[in-house]
């Protein structure tokens, strides 16, 4: 085994994928559409989830293109105000919130925790139909002439003051909430009543745990969403005057009704990321989790304190100035789990042995940027500093910075981590470094210049800017051509994996998780038959005695 | 390529105030991130497969998680506590700032100085006095937003919202709408001009509409017939306003309320939920009939009326009423301040 | 597997019975009669003037009564202390968001603005 | 809009059983899907999955109750004169209608579990008879609304607010005259009454429509056989909308009717 890698393959001369695995067990169009099996579930969200964050990210470019330029010439101001409201509500709605608990999670946490399938693979595969109706009908308004409300559905600007595809937009994004809930409401049910015998909570792995406290945000916090869009729904068709000033409605209300989920929305999106990282750093360098309980215990508080915060987003538009101290000092708490996170991972690499592959290299890009993202927060969550920074390029790069830097890292960090246990073949190592480089090379040089634009004040939304902001948008739109191609690098060579990738056999990096110690790609009951967990979560030594006792394979 | 700015110029009192916090969170921002960095690399190298092939278990220690608790948090109610302060500095405007209403509309903005001055985009302050806004929004949600000063606020459509400032260096500043609201979002900016007091009177002087904004309320006042009920004659049916800004007023459903330029502009938009005690509630609502530049009139003349005669004087005609025919108009006397309105 | 553990301790359902519990009839009826109460009281209780406490009498009998339906009709009382967490979060994050939400109204008089 | 989504468990029909590859050391009831381990196992996740599901309806009608307490505060006057406006032995009736609906409900739970198969279609078809007059009461509520044009929006009118004695039903409440803005405002009433009554509407006709498929199935037997998760799912959901109503019954209804 060479020194600097822990890949562990079998003979290739010998080896081939399993014949009787999830994939290979039926075939044809209606096997996959009518799957209950969460394995294949994941398959097609992954596939949705890809195609709707290109779809995101050539919107980016066509922002960041107009931004070249200190005029509006690239389009029409309207065009760009449609460009940047739908870049935000797919980018959000359709990539952020599904992606990682939909494919990842919903792929691995039946077999982490030694279940067959989730508690409701009906519900499960109607999550996926909600998911792909929402995002059809998403498009559909982006073709027949799209909207330009913002993702934020500002009222009265959305019930009174446009005549975009307010209504249609509403309705996608609705039904796609009830995707989230379902996602949700499946994961607390399975982590609660299907865990393995012996699986107590302290032995589930951290991801477990992260997409635990994500889903009661999903379950919890959409549904305030979905009502605040049912009243601009009724607002702009019948003029009930909830939200109209003239007839006596207060619009502040719809951004306290908004706000109450879209903040919750933020950890929903970061939290599996985080659970992903928990598992990489772990496995990369052969390390128990320090501070297990910690972690586990931070990602539910950061649940738990994401309900009592949402105000900070509204510290300038009038909310009282008693109710501004509640919200900041609340947005401070809820700063500090992550920063156990961040100290619990970079301990976990004290006295490890630490190898460079592709996930822990995404995973260090993971914490590098979420750290000046969470930083970057406490900026916007002091109320006084606020004043300057709220609704600047700031904010704009803060968020990118927590969900580009963090979560879409964290994501690709899974996705290479548990490639081959999905599809049973490795991915080329050296370009997807590369790739993994050139990501955050490419994502540094784009939002961070957004930082210094931010305190100079350049508003966010705006198609148009004063000369002196080019330079540092030309940095900016430099950067986005970068992070276009290092995304574009993986579907490439993991698409090429699939059919020319090493076989990867059971368990390519001697990992400790369940999901693991079986073939790859995986039965679809998972497991030959129920296995009973008689050891800690991260247990290397337990690994170690496993060596000898090769998982037999099924078929 | 024009100047190229890598920081905003601080062209008012607050600002250096929020600057100091502001580099103060970069500092624990650096420090946090340096430490951050510093333990993975640093980790990374010494334990790297090739150097440390043998992983050495640990379970954690609660010592260092309650550093890694505490510090944080400490330092994050620092900044909690120090952003307070800063907040409640800008959003509670001292009692001697000089007023300007600001409208904000769909795509462009309007101030409108006491003394009748009305400006498109653009904002004229004279350096070192302590100047209010008070904005409102006629249609959607927008945000003056002047960053040169680091004050920001968002003007809302049915409530007037305030921030105040005190110019210190004379210059031209960027003044932006920074709440998206519509196709010119980005169109709606402009300059605020910040001139010494000299130059500022001789700007006054020049661009003068002739009449001040409480003569326009004066005429508002009159033309909308206000003066039927608010005069003080003794069986007047509305309460005289004289001097009623900045009063305490006891209201018909209990409870008291400071008479600002909130509750006058909730008066005459929703007047019955605003009666002061004794009077029947019978004033029609002036919703819709008057815009937000009239009612700031009415506001702005409702303030500077600090005796009866001016009403007196203008609604002579009162006497014609028919209920009150017979009743000679009570001699008006001439009050001893010069009871004219304050130009 | 090596060694299989004796004892599992999670929070599987452990016997047949005890998470089926039959509710009697007899418990159905009180349970009816006293939500007509119930509602007679609070339509009574209307239409004395109790002043400021009349939305707080009907809240509390409105409240009495869901109570009663959770715990009897809803077999809370019977059920798993899961269920009963359940119950809990969702009734705690309904009143952070009423809560939190009115408590920027009020205070809204207290400052200038 | 909450278009419930009720589980088609395939369970309730006879399934032959075909465990020959994981070979089942444990026999498998009809009605067990493959990935539960033990029935109860399916029993528990199948009604903790059903209250998560109500947590979101709480969540749901949270919004609404939090825009209701807003502008109740806001806008007291005008809530009393328009609350004037509903009927409360209709209201009333209703409330008693659904409360007996409940417990016809929580019978038929308790008929399901004792395998009586009379007892539970009975009290099944009570609970629908009782949910559907509900819901006739309701639309000869609305019909009146509509008719004194009390819907929010451009048809909304203001004289039973302005001029009382025009109106019957402010004449009985003995109202006096709201001032033109405060009338204005019980357009805010009347559109928390239709949304809230409505969506509350909305999930009793989804509620009784479910309740027509399950008469049909209890007929041909299928909740006596010993698995009546879906009758007991089924009997939350309707203690659940039977509690939003116990809510929106003196809130909406007995405001300061003294």
């Amino acid at each position: 085994m060479s020194t600097d890698t822990i890949v562990s393959l079998p003979d290739q001369s010998t080896a081939r994928v399993p014949k009787v695995n999830f994939l290979s067990k039926e075939n044809g169009l209606l096997s996959w559409l009518l799957t209950g099996d969460h394995k294949r579930i994941a398959i097609l969200y992954l596939i949705s989830i890809t195609f709707f964050f290109f779809i995101g990210g050539a919107l980016a470019g066509l922002i960041r293109l107009e931004l070249l330029t200190p005029q509006s010439d690239l389009m029409a101001t309207d065009t760009y105000n449609k460009v940047f409201t739908m870049h935000g509500i797919i980018m959000i709605f359709f990539f952020l919130v599904p992606s990682v608990p939909a494919t990842l999670g919903n792929f691995f946490i039946p077999m982490m925790i030694g279940a067959k399938d989730l508690a409701l693979p009906k519900i499960n595969l109607l999550s996926w139909y909600l998911y792909m109706a929402a995002g059809i009908l998403a498009l559909y308004t982006m073709m027949t002439g799209g909207v330009d409300t913002g993702w934020t559905f500002t009222t009265p600007l959305s019930t009174h003051y446009v005549n975009t595809n307010v209504l249609t937009t509403g309705v996608a994004v609705f039904i796609a909430g009830f995707s989230s809930i379902f996602t949700g409401l499946n994961f607390i049910v399975t982590i609660h009543k299907m865990r393995a015998p012996g699986m107590t909570w302290f032995r589930l792995p951290l991801f477990v745990w992260a997409h635990y406290a994500a889903s009661i945000l999903m379950v919890l916090g959409t549904p305030v969403l979905a009502i605040a869009i049912v009243l601009v729904a009724l607002e702009r068709t019948m003029g009930i005057g909830v939200f109209d000033p003239t007839k006596g409605g207060d619009p502040i209300l719809f951004q306290h009704l908004f706000w109450f989920y879209s903040h919750p929305a933020v950890y929903i999106m970061i939290l599996p990321g985080m659970g992903v990282i928990s598992e990489t750093i772990s496995t990369f360098s052969r390390k128990r989790v320090f501070g297990y309980t910690a972690v586990a215990f931070s990602s539910v508080a950061i649940a738990v304190f994401g309900f009592f915060v949402w105000a900070h987003h509204m510290f300038i538009m009038g909310i009282s100035n008693y109710s501004m101290l509640v919200f900041s000092l609340l947005t401070m708490l809820v700063a500090v789990p992550s920063a156990i996170k961040i100290f619990n991972w970079a301990f976990t690499l004290y006295k490890g042995s630490i190898t460079f592959e592709t996930p822990m290299l995404y995973t260090f890009g993971f914490m590098g940027l979420f750290t000046i993202g969470g930083l970057t927060g406490v900026f916007l969550g002091t109320s006084g500093t606020d004043i300057h920074l709220t609704e600047t390029y700031f904010i704009v790069a803060h968020f990118h910075f927590v969900m580009v830097g963090g979560m879409l890292m964290a994501f690709l960090a899974g996705v290479h981590f548990w490639w081959p246990k999905m599809t049973g073949r490795m991915y080329p190592e050296k370009i997807s470094q590369l790739a993994a480089v050139v990501t955050f090379i490419g994502f540094n040089l784009t939002f961070f210049p957004q930082f210094i634009l931010g305190t100079l004040g350049m508003p966010r939304r705006y198609a148009s800017y004063p000369a002196e902001f080019q330079i540092l948008n030309v940095f900016s739109t430099a950067g986005a051509t970068i992070l276009g191609v290092g995304y574009l690098l993986p579907v490439l060579y993991l698409t090429w994996s699939l059919k020319y990738g090493a076989i990867a056999g059971n368990n390519p990096w001697q990992a400790t998780g369940l999901e693991w110690q079986t073939q790859s790609p995986p039965l679809t009951e998972n497991f030959p038959e129920i296995p009973i967990m008689d050891h800690e979560a991260y247990d290397y030594e337990w690994l170690d005695g496993q060596k000898e006792k090769e998982v037999v394979i099924v078929g | 390529m024009t100047n190229f700015a890598l920081f905003p110029p601080e062209a008012s009192k607050i600002a250096p105030q929020m600057d100091a916090l502001y580099f103060f969170m970069v500092l624990v921002s650096l420090i946090g991130l340096t430490i951050v960095i510093l333990l993975v690399t640093s980790f990374s190298l010494l334990y790297s497969k090739k150097r440390h092939p043998v992983a050495v278990q640990i379970e954690g220690s609660t010592m260092l998680e309650a550093t890694w608790t505490i510090i944080p948090l400490g330092l994050f109610l620092i900044m909690f506590v120090w952003g307070a302060l800063i907040y409640f500095r800008v959003y509670t405007p001292p009692a001697n700032a000089m007023n300007i209403y600001v409208v904000g509309k769909q795509w462009m903005w309007k101030a409108e100085h006491a003394g009748g001055q009305h400006e498109i985009n653009s904002l004229h302050v004279p350096v070192g006095r302590a100047v209010q806004l008070t904005l409102i929004s006629q249609d959607v949600f927008h945000s003056f937003s002047i960053p040169a000063f680091r004050v920001k606020r968002e003007a809302i459509p049915g409530r007037y919202t305030t921030v105040w400032f005190e110019a210190t260096t004379p210059g031209t500043y960027h003044l932006f709408c920074t709440q998206y609201c519509g196709t010119e979002h980005s169109h709606m900016i402009g300059d605020v001009v910040v001139m010494t007091p000299e130059d500022f009177k001789k700007w006054l002087a020049g661009s003068t509409s002739g009449a001040s904004l409480a003569q326009n309320g004066e005429r508002l006042f009159a033309s909308l017939s206000c003066a039927a009920c608010h005069n003080t004659r003794p069986d007047a049916r509305g309460p005289s306003l004289a001097n009623v800004y900045g009063s305490r007023l006891s209201l018909a459903s209990g409870g008291s309320v400071l008479a600002d330029d909130a509750y006058l502009r909730e008066a005459i938009l929703n007047p019955s939920q605003h009666l002061t005690q004794g009077y029947a509630p019978i004033m029609p609502t002036y919703q819709g009939q008057v815009s937000e530049e009239g009612v700031i009139a009415l506001v702005e003349y409702i303030k500077n009326l600090n005796s009866d005669y001016r009403v007196q004087q203008t609604t002579n005609t009162t006497v014609l009423l028919p209920e009150s025919e017979g009743k000679a108009t009570p001699a008006a006397q001439k009050p001893a301040g010069q009871g004219m309105v304050k130009q | 597997m090596s060694n299989v553990p004796d004892k599992v301790d999670h929070d599987l359902p452990e016997q047949h019975e005890r998470e089926h519990h039959i509710v009697s009839p007899k418990i159905y009826l009180t349970i009816l009669i006293a939500l007509l109460v119930g509602t007679a009281v609070t339509v009574w209780a209307s239409y004395v003037n109790l002043g400021i406490f009349n939305p707080v009498v009907a809240l509390a009998i409105a409240c009495t009564k869901a109570t009663l339906v959770v715990l009897y009709f809803m077999h809370v009382k019977y059920g798993t202390k899961l269920t009963k967490l359940t119950v809990g979060a969702g009734i705690f994050t309904f009143l952070i968001l009423v809560g939190m939400t009115l408590a920027d109204y009020f205070t809204r008089a207290w400052g200038r603005w | 809009m909450a278009r419930k989504k009720k589980r088609w468990s395939l369970s309730d029909r006879p399934v032959i059983v075909t465990g020959v590859a994981e070979g089942a050391h444990h026999e498998h009831l009809p009605y067990q899907r493959h990935h539960f381990e033990t029935i109860a196992q399916q029993n528990d996740a199948t009604n903790f999955a059903m209250w998560l599901f109500l947590l979101t309806e709480i969540m749901f009608f949270g919004g609404l109750f939090t825009a209701y307490l807003i502008y109740r505060n806001w806008y007291y006057p005008a809530f009393v004169s328009a609350s004037h406006q509903l009927s409360i032995p209709l209201g009333g009736v209703n409330t008693l209608l659904l409360i007996c609906s409940s417990f016809t409900m929580a019978m038929g739970v308790w008929s399901a579990e004792m395998k009586k198969k009379g007892a539970l279609v009975l009290c099944l078809i009570l609970t629908f008879i009782l949910g559907t007059g509900f819901l006739g009461i309701k639309t000869v509520e609305y019909g009146e609304k509509i008719e004194k044009h009390h819907v929010p929006g451009i048809h909304y009118s203001l004289n039973s607010f302005l001029y009382p004695d025009s109106d019957e039903a402010a004449r009985v409440a003995k109202d006096h005259a709201l001032p033109l803005d405060m009338a204005r405002h019980t357009e805010i009433y009347f559109f928390l009454y239709f949304a809230m009554t409505g969506m509350h509407a909305l999930h009793m006709i989804i509620g009784v429509a479910i309740l027509a498929f399950m008469i049909a199935r209890a007929q041909a037997g299928a909740y006596t056989t010993g698995h009546v998760t879906f009758v007991e799912n089924f009997g939350l959901y309707w203690h659940f909308v039977d509690i939003v109503w116990i809510f929106l019954f003196p809130l909406l209804y007995l405001i300061s009717r003294h």
